[in-house]
């Protein structure tokens, strides 16, 4: 187990290589102009080519990966074509907030998605189960901005309870990460129930039973670790996603997250907080991933790697 | 003689069996049947949908826009002065056609990536997993935008586009049913009769991932209605104009506060949709697991 | 009367679709306080699913009680709350499964498996519990018994894990204990020992004991008395003794023949001859009919009762009831 | 990092407030602050808080002198003469003189056209220091558009841009009424009241907030939950009920950005004047500006909107259905003809493409609708190597003149110079005696001269029909009653100097 | 090679790694450890022994389900230790094995009719459904079970009966070789006497091999020509049915045949109860593993481990100290 950890996440820094290459590839063949797109419309050609200079892109395209790659390992991601801000500071300002906001989001999301599926589960078929599949349905299906703007109706305009937008005091974390977790909490839902039912018929658990375990013990104790790999797939999934920043979410809430800021950046083929940014994300996912790996390992004794 | 005759009896009986108790054990459920009723319904409505609208959905009229709900027209009318009810019928065919055949192309290669990969483990799992990775991590606009750039703009393109960003999530959850199912004895039975490993993984580990696979599969069309909106306006799919409920959803976002009809119907729409499929998903689960079945 | 459990015309029906299938149709039987009881008859009779609703367990499949009462204590298990009969499981009743692998929690570790039992029905706290745990996993021969404690099922064979469920069912010093094949995955040492383990709670606690098996030697050795069933039906009941001795149903009779002896090897083994009729088509007289060796017009027609004699022999055969008799049982 | 107060401040309002801070909230993030490479309106908006010209506009775009007291231009029209406002200090305490002016034009100009600044300087010859406090502009050619140019530039401290270089852009230091306190990226900017302006008795707020709320609804509600003071832009949809709350008013002041769809015009069919007449006469500007605008905008009756320089109205193509399929019967096209239409991602643009559709569909244009993400779209639009290569048919657009000038309104859209990539002539019009025009009013020095060379311009143009001509836009924003005195001028650049709180 | 020889081990050994917890070291269960013998066709080879002593695992490694840490598996002459996937695909066919765990085996979302036709499906895909069908018919009536009953699925059956479901999936190919770990345990004696004259009759017609795992020795010595006793991952005794039952050399034998129950209430048997813990697998006792709860233990019992050595003149083979 040990050695399996060391080696994945050794495993990690030859995979980032592969990755900034590909990364940078792509940004980099994908149309668009950032000299043009920071030039504005009333710029010409020569100003347009006087800025490609400037910022090296009429370099042929592996040098400027050596270049960037040489940056890089001197820590330097590079600086904003647009704003010139450091690429760090840029992407440093928002990953607080954004991982403040995207652990929140998942851990309600969790319990009571997980609370929901159990309920649904124990009552298939019953009413209970319907709310909670309605509840699922609805958290996934109604749009995100919707869900946003409604909320601001209600809690901000008229119970003027919490801000509209911003994260100056933690309650303006409140409706973001409600508007986020919706979607996460239906899948989630949906997917306790849907292993929880199946578990609930193994032998094992009649085992449980015959030895007097109430309800309760039996599904936290007994079903309901044999039926969480679906179940930490998905939230691993969508935490990921979650980091990456919701631009709807973002953008309602008024949040300076992760999510803006890649959208802004793309918008504008600013490559090296695109590069920095999708960098960050695809570390971030092997890293989720290596942990939920180790948790099927956790969940599921047989499951082993090596 | 007599035995043949029963054998062939009973063969009989079994083969029309299937598809009758299927059907038997189909209506049982209410919930899951009335969710079918509905889906057939929506079926119907994308193939006739355009010919039996009340109103054009296309023709605009200025000088009726953005009503609310009257007896004329029963969900309003939009900023064009369009029906939104005969909008909303005559999208179902594009609506619905994107968001189930996206996600089951999209399931498809997810499960067989997530199959092989939790199966063969090893190297085969490590790459097909970074992949996914990395493809998580690019965005999907940035996808959009590379697909527009490679393959044109197109309804078709579209459907794929959206059938791509899901392959990965289907291929991590199927994989990591397969790593659970792959270690169960009847797998290893299977194994020392000397099934192939296509067999294998088709035949058995696969009818385990799909529960999942269903509930992920239905719980994802209604994000693929939506996503494939959210790419026609990176211009790669229908035209903005065409009235598919995702469009409709999105166009309506500045209507929010004074013309909620046009926020509501759409969204009710897809509501209704995901919800019948979700519905209808677990049904079939429950009749495809001999286990949950009675 | 038996003073622990008597079970009364136990009727149990599997739903498929809209059929309901009786697969136990008439059981009967009771257990005394500190007494062994042994079920054998054929695979597939209904001992399993029997043993099962006496715990009142049949939550999830779409079997039902459908006839009967199952008398334990005073109370009708089948009418008691599932409360109620929460605490009645485990504490009072315990129950060894058929099914070693599969009714181990396959994610959970050994020792927590005994551990929350104890925990719960003794009362000890989790240090305790932990050294009883490991105790009766000594008491059951499991060897590195400490070491066990912290492995998963899957990492066991399989005779240790029908050990494993034996020390779970013991663990808490149950009233009646309900063991179904507990021995089957054993070798004889093992075996050997287990039985021993079994009489002795038996005459230390007095606690009953429902041992259902195939293997007529352990019945032999550790049984006071035996039901025998075929067909979802008690066929015989007897002290092991007057069974061995003198097997009054001709199911028995074949069943005894049956036994492969050492030292006494035949190139082929006696077996009943026929099958089970199937649970949809039940004939309508005896069941056993169609394989006895001794059938009659009578038994095609009507099935016999189960009738008892004097000393509490009881037997459902018609070469040893007559008509009169069983119109006399039914109407005393 | 981002500041949070663990105080609880109560409700919704924002956290420690003070009476005379101001909340704006806007619609987009701040890109930049170096004022010599700005091109987003929203951040010209702060550099205008910040930082100075040696003129500027007042509300009516009327161009007045800021940290020059006078000018002074040469009869050739190629001296200008700048006397400097003096007692100028700049936020950093270093002061405003001569030389501090030279080295921005000097920054502007060494930086080989990589500053967008420098565009506006690009007759501009040489500076000359006459003392220290005046300044001469000596330009290659006479230019029209110079003084408008100039208010584009604004001074910053010649101290500050040694220390911080290429940082200038996030520790701004300029001589205007605000100084910099804080940049939190994607969330909020935070100036707070210069106490050393030199134009006593402002500012009259201690402190300004702008915030970024990129989403419409958000916005109204902040307005309303007392979050904001002050909102731009206010959407259209949300007039009606704001009009209805009575501590809050909506401004509409008009805009220099003009609505409209480019033609191509080297391709068939329309290299057809007909053609495009038709269209022009097939399209209901009323409809337009109540279906799009929500009835907020005027016509555009020109190739200019009303509040830059040198407008001239012409006469409108009135929707006139009939007269437009005529048109279309002359040219050959009777049974009309499929096109595209090009336009960005962004729902508002979605909609006026919606709507040109449906007019086209009248006279039997059929349009497809493509929407493009902004780089794919430029790269579309700028790639073509000659005209002939340009796939553009037709494209859903605005322009606002940034500086109000009516050659910035005119050159980059119809001179044949502008053709991409080189500007923004996606028509592809060419026209001889507008291009002469275009020159020659460049380099005249006489205003009348100036005038009625525009006016024939635009007359040309409008009857030639390389636009189909949709509207000038309304600038909406709403405020608090207590709020007086910020604005947003034409261009959509927010004012704040004047803000005061009763 | 003897020329009938059909299977044989040698060498095997197979350590399970077991860990507790993340952080301490590894240690090993020596689940089988050296193990070596041989099967001639047609004959039945016979497994008894402690539960827990590496049965199951012999079993597993002889038919490829674990590959195994050293030594050889020749079947047909073939060296399968070693052997590819693919290579092994073809033996499957004339190797078949029953599992010890009747239901963990069978596939939980397929009729039992399917699951018996599963090996036709794959060896035979040439046969018409309806051949098919009737082989799966005849299969299953023949291990007991009424046709009636294919259409439901394995949760609806008891333990014997999908005990005999496993049965019938193994014989339905008619292969060479039966690997069969515990097939009987769970069924009534009437039935079991079925289906261990079913094996027999199969043996002669067809010269099937069995390698038998049992527990229940009247079964062993009713059905094997030889019998093997193993002991903690380690053959303690080899010989032919008679040596053994007649006359058992290794101590460990002895007490398992002492231990046997008898079906006869009257007659109480002297069984030779062993003393003393059952040792670890994972830390065997050093020396003659069986040193600590033989009663007859010696001294060099505890410090020398007892070689393989025929004794008497019936082919008897024994590992023990007493013989040496
Ligand atoms: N879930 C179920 N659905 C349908 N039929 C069932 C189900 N469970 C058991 N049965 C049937 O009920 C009958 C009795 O089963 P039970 O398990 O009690 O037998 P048993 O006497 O324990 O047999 P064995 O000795 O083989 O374990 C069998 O014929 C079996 O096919
Ligand atoms: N996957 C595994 N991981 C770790 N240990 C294992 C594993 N499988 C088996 N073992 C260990 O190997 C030893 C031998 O197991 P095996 O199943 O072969 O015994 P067996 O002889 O078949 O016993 P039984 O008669 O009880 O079935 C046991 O000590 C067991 O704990
Ligand atoms: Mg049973
Ligand atoms: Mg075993």
């Amino acid at each position: 187990m040990k050695k399996y950890i060391v080696k994945r996440i050794l495993g990690i820094i030859p995979l980032l290589f592969v990755v900034s290459f590909l990364i940078f590839l792509f940004i980099h063949l994908v149309p668009g102009d950032p000299a043009r797109l920071i030039a504005g419309k009333d710029a010409d050609l020569q100003q347009i080519n006087a800025i490609k200079h400037q910022l090296h892109l009429d370099e042929p395209l592996y040098k400027q990966y050596i270049d960037y790659m040489n940056n890089l390992f001197h820590g330097n991601l590079g600086e904003s074509i647009k704003s010139k801000v450091p690429v760090s500071e840029l992407i440093g300002e928002r990953i607080v907030p954004s991982l403040e906001l995207s652990l929140l989001s998942i851990a309600w999301a969790m319990v009571i998605g997980v609370l929901i599926g159990i309920i649904s589960a124990i009552f298939k078929n019953r009413w209970p189960d319907n709310i909670g599949m309605i509840t699922a349905v609805s958290g996934i299906s109604l749009p995100n901005f919707w869900l946003g703007l409604v909320m601001i109706q209600i809690f901000s305009v008229k119970l003027g309870l919490l801000p509209t937008g911003g994260i100056e005091t933690w309650k303006g974390y409140l409706m973001p990460s409600i508007a986020l977790g919706a979607g996460i909490m239906a899948m989630i839902a949906r997917f306790t129930r849907s292993s929880l039912v199946q578990t609930l018929k193994e032998d094992f658990i009649r085992t449980g039973r015959s030895r007097g375990y109430s309800g309760l013990t039996i599904v936290f104790g007994h079903a309901l670790r044999s039926s969480l790999i679906p179940v930490v797939t998905v939230a691993g999934l969508q935490f990921g996603f979650l980091l990456g920043g919701s631009i709807v979410v973002e953008t309602v809430f008024s949040f300076p997250g992760m999510g803006r800021l890649l959208i802004n950046s793309i918008q504008m083929r600013d490559y090296p907080v695109v590069q920095a940014e999708l960098m960050l994300f695809s570390f971030e996912f092997i890293l989720v991933n290596l942990i939920v790996d180790l948790l099927y390992g956790f969940l599921n004794p047989k499951i082993r790697y090596d | 003689m007599s035995e043949t005759m029963t054998v062939s009896k009973q063969q009989i009986a079994s083969k029309r069996g299937t598809l009758s108790t299927f059907w038997h054990d189909f209506r049982q459920r209410k919930v899951a049947f009335i969710s079918f009723l509905f889906f057939v319904l929506l079926v119907i409505l994308a193939v006739i949908g355009p010919y039996i609208v009340p109103f054009n959905p296309q023709t605009p009229d200025y000088n009726h826009v953005l009503q609310g709900m009257s007896q004329k027209h029963w969900a309003g009318t939009d900023e064009y002065g369009r029906d939104v009810l005969s909008r909303l019928i005559a999208g179902t065919r594009i609506s619905l056609g994107i968001g189930i055949s996206s996600v089951l192309i999209g399931a498809m290669a997810g499960t067989i990536l997530g199959l092989v990969s939790g199966y063969f483990g090893k190297w085969v799992d490590k790459t097909i997993m970074r992949i996914c990775d990395v493809l998580f991590a690019f965005p999907d606009i940035l996808l959009a935008i590379g697909i527009v750039a490679i393959l044109g703009p197109g309804l078709k393109n579209v459907i794929f586009a959206v059938a791509f960003f899901s392959v990965p999530s289907f291929a991590r959850m199927v994989r990591g049913k397969t790593l659970e199912v792959k270690e169960m004895l009847f797998i290893e039975a299977e194994k020392s009769i000397g099934a192939k490993t296509n067999r294998i993984i088709f035949r058995h580990i696969f009818p385990e991932t799909i529960p999942i696979i269903i509930v992920y599969l239905t719980m994802q069309v209604g994000t693929a209605i939506l996503a494939a909106a959210s790419l026609s306006f990176l211009g790669l799919g229908a035209s903005p104009s065409s009235p598919d409920w995702g469009a409709m959803l999105s166009m309506s976002r500045d209507y929010i506060g004074t013309a909620f009809n046009l926020v509501f119907f759409p969204g009710l729409a897809i509501f209704l949709t995901v919800l019948s499929l979700n519905n209808l998903g677990d049904g079939l689960r429950d009749i495809l697991d001999p286990k949950i079945k009675d | 009367m038996h003073n622990l459990l008597n079970v009364n015309n136990l009727q149990i029906a599997f739903r498929k679709r809209k059929k309901s299938i009786k697969v136990v149709n008439g059981v009967d039987f009771g257990i005394s306080k500190g007494e062994i009881v042994g079920i054998v008859g054929e695979s597939g009779c209904g001992k399993s699913v029997t043993s099962l609703s006496i715990m009142r367990l049949f939550h999830d499949t779409s079997g039902e009680v459908v006839g009967g009462t199952i008398q334990f204590k005073e109370k009708d298990l089948l009418e008691l709350s599932e409360r109620e009969m929460r605490r009645i499981r485990g504490k009072e009743i315990a129950m060894i499964f058929q099914e070693p692998m599969t009714s181990l929690n396959p994610v959970m570790k050994i020792g927590k498996q005994l551990i929350q039992g104890i925990m719960l029905h003794l009362g000890l706290n989790r240090e305790e519990a932990k050294q009883q745990a490991v105790e009766m996993l000594k008491l059951v021969g499991i060897p590195r018994a400490e070491s066990i404690m912290n492995e998963y099922p899957h990492q066991l064979s399989g005779g240790m894990r029908q050990r494993v469920m034996i020390a779970i069912a013991m663990s808490c010093e149950p009233e009646l204990l309900i063991a179904d094949e507990p021995t089957t995955a054993l070798d004889v040492t093992i075996q050997a020992q287990i039985l021993q383990l079994m009489k002795k709670i038996q005459r230390e606690r007095g606690t009953a004991i429902l041992l259902i098996t195939h293997d007529l030697g352990v019945v032999a050795e550790s049984c006071d008395r035996v039901v025998v069933m075929y067909a979802g039906r008690v066929v015989e009941e007897a002290t092991v003794e007057e069974l061995f001795e003198s097997p009054l149903h001709p199911y028995t009779q074949g069943l005894i023949e049956s036994v492969p002896k050492i030292g006494n090897r035949k190139e082929e083994l006696y077996s009943i001859p026929g099958h089970v009729p199937n649970p949809e088509a039940m004939p309508n007289g005896c069941k056993f009919a169609s394989r006895c060796p001794y059938v009659m017009d009578i038994c095609r027609e009507r099935e016999p009762q189960l009738v008892s004699n004097n000393n509490g022999r009881k037997q459902r055969c018609w070469l040893h009831q007559s008509i009169k008799e069983e119109e006399r049982k039914t109407i005393g | 990092s981002t500041t949070r107060s663990s105080s609880d401040s109560g409700g919704a309002a924002s956290s420690d407030k003070k009476d005379k801070d101001i909340n704006i909230a806007v619609n987009q993030d701040f890109t930049t602050l170096d004022p010599h490479n700005v091109s987003d309106t929203l951040s010209i908006s702060a550099t205008h808080a910040i930082y100075e010209g040696l003129v500027g506009f007042d509300k009516d775009m009327k161009i007045q002198p800021v940290l020059a007291t006078d000018y002074k231009i040469s009869d050739d029209g190629l001296t200008y003469t700048f006397h400097l406002r003096k007692n100028v200090k700049f936020q950093d305490g270093s002061s405003f003189n001569a030389e501090a002016v030279k080295a921005n034009f000097d920054r502007i100009q060494s930086s080989k056209d990589a500053l967008i600044a420098s565009h506006y300087l690009q007759y501009l010859k040489s500076v000359k220091i006459v003392d220290d406090h005046t300044i001469q502009l000596i330009l290659n050619q006479p230019f029209s558009a110079m003084l408008n140019k100039l208010t584009m530039v604004e001074m910053i401290s010649p101290k500050a841009l040694k220390d911080q270089g290429d940082k200038i852009g996030m520790h701004p230091v300029g001589t205007g009424p605000f100084e910099f306190v804080k940049w939190n990226q994607g969330e909020s900017l935070i100036l707070k009241k210069n106490p050393n302006y030199w134009d006593k008795g402002y500012p009259k707020v201690d402190q300004i907030t702008y915030k970024s709320v990129p989403e419409n609804g958000s916005r109204v509600d902040m307005l309303k939950t007392g979050e904001a003071d002050f909102i731009y832009p206010l959407p259209e949809q949300s007039v009606q009920a704001l009009k209805t709350q009575n501590d809050i008013t909506v401004d509409q002041t008009t805009s220099n950005i003009v609505r409209y769809v480019t033609l191509n015009t080297n391709k068939k069919p329309f290299n057809d004047k007909k053609v495009r007449q038709a269209m022009n006469y097939a399209l209901d500007k009323n409809a337009y500006i109540k279906v799009v605008k929500s009835g907020f905008g005027s016509e555009l009756d020109s190739t200019m909107a009303p509040s830059t320089q040198f407008y001239s109205k012409q006469k409108v193509y009135n929707y006139d259905l009939s007269k437009a399929k005529e048109l279309m019967k002359e040219a050959g096209y009777a049974k009309g003809f499929t096109a595209e239409i090009w336009g960005d991602t962004d729902s508002a643009t979605m909609k006026g493409m919606q709507f040109i559709q449906q007019q086209m569909a009248r006279i039997n244009i059929k349009l497809k609708i493509k929407a493009m993400e902004q780089g794919t779209l430029s790269d579309a639009i700028n790639t073509p190597k000659s005209p002939d290569d340009a796939k553009v048919q037709m494209w859903y657009v605005s322009w606002s003149p940034s500086s109000g000038d009516a050659d910035g309104a005119t050159r980059g859209l119809f001179s044949s110079a502008a053709f991409p990539p080189n500007g923004s002539n996606t028509a592809y019009y060419k026209n001889g005696e507008v291009d002469k025009l275009i020159d020659k009013a460049n380099q005249t020095t006489d205003v009348e001269k100036q005038k009625s060379m525009y006016a024939t311009i635009q007359k040309d143009i409008y009857n030639d029909a390389p636009w189909l001509f949709l509207g000038v836009d309304t600038n909406l924003s709403a405020h608090v009653n207590k709020l007086k005195g910020v604005y947003v001028l034409p261009d959509g650049s927010i004012q704040v100097k004047e803000a005061e709180l009763q | 090679m003897v020329d009938n020889e059909l299977l044989k081990v040698k060498g095997l050994k197979k350590y399970f790694p077991i860990s507790n917890g993340w952080f301490s070291s590894k240690e090993y269960v020596k689940a089988v450890d050296e193990v070596s013998f041989s099967v001639k066709k047609g004959e039945t080879l016979s497994l008894v022994g402690e539960s827990g002593c590496g049965k199951s695992t012999l079993g597993r490694l002889i038919n490829g389900l674990i590959k195994a840490d050293a030594g050889d598996i020749v079947f047909k002459g073939d060296n399968l230790a070693e052997a590819s996937e693919t290579k092994w695909r073809s033996y499957r066919k004339p190797m078949q094995m029953i599992f010890q765990d009747p239901y963990a085996s069978l596939s939980p979302r397929m009729k039992i009719k399917e699951i018996i036709a599963e090996p036709l499906k794959i060896h035979d895909p040439s046969l018409s459904r309806e051949e098919r069908e009737a082989k799966v018919k005849s299969i299953l009536e023949i291990c007991g079970i009424d046709y009636y009953h294919s259409d439901k699925y394995p949760h609806e059956f008891s333990g014997g009966q999908r005990q005999r479901i496993g049965i019938a999936r193994a014989l339905i190919l008619q292969p060479e070789l039966i690997i069969a770990d515990e097939p009987v345990s769970a069924l009534d004696v009437s039935i079991q006497a079925q289906i261990l004259n079913l094996l027999k009759k199969l043996q002669k017609d067809y010269q099937l091999t069995y390698l038998f795992i049992s527990h229940d020795l009247s079964v062993v010595e009713h059905i094997s020509d030889h019998v093997a006793v193993m002991y903690l991952g380690n053959i303690v005794e080899i010989a032919p049915r008679e040596a053994i039952f007649e006359d058992p050399k290794h101590p460990y034998t002895k007490a398992l045949l002492s231990s046997v129950p008898i079906p006869d209430p009257k007659l109480k048997r002297e069984s030779i109860i062993l003393k003393g813990e059952i040792p670890n697998a994972a830390n065997p006792p050093k020396g003659c593993k069986f040193h600590t709860r033989c009663p007859l233990a010696m001294s060099i019992c505890s410090k020398e481990i007892p070689i393989m050595k025929t004794v008497g003149d019936k082919q008897q083979m024994v590992a023990c100290h007493l013989y040496q």
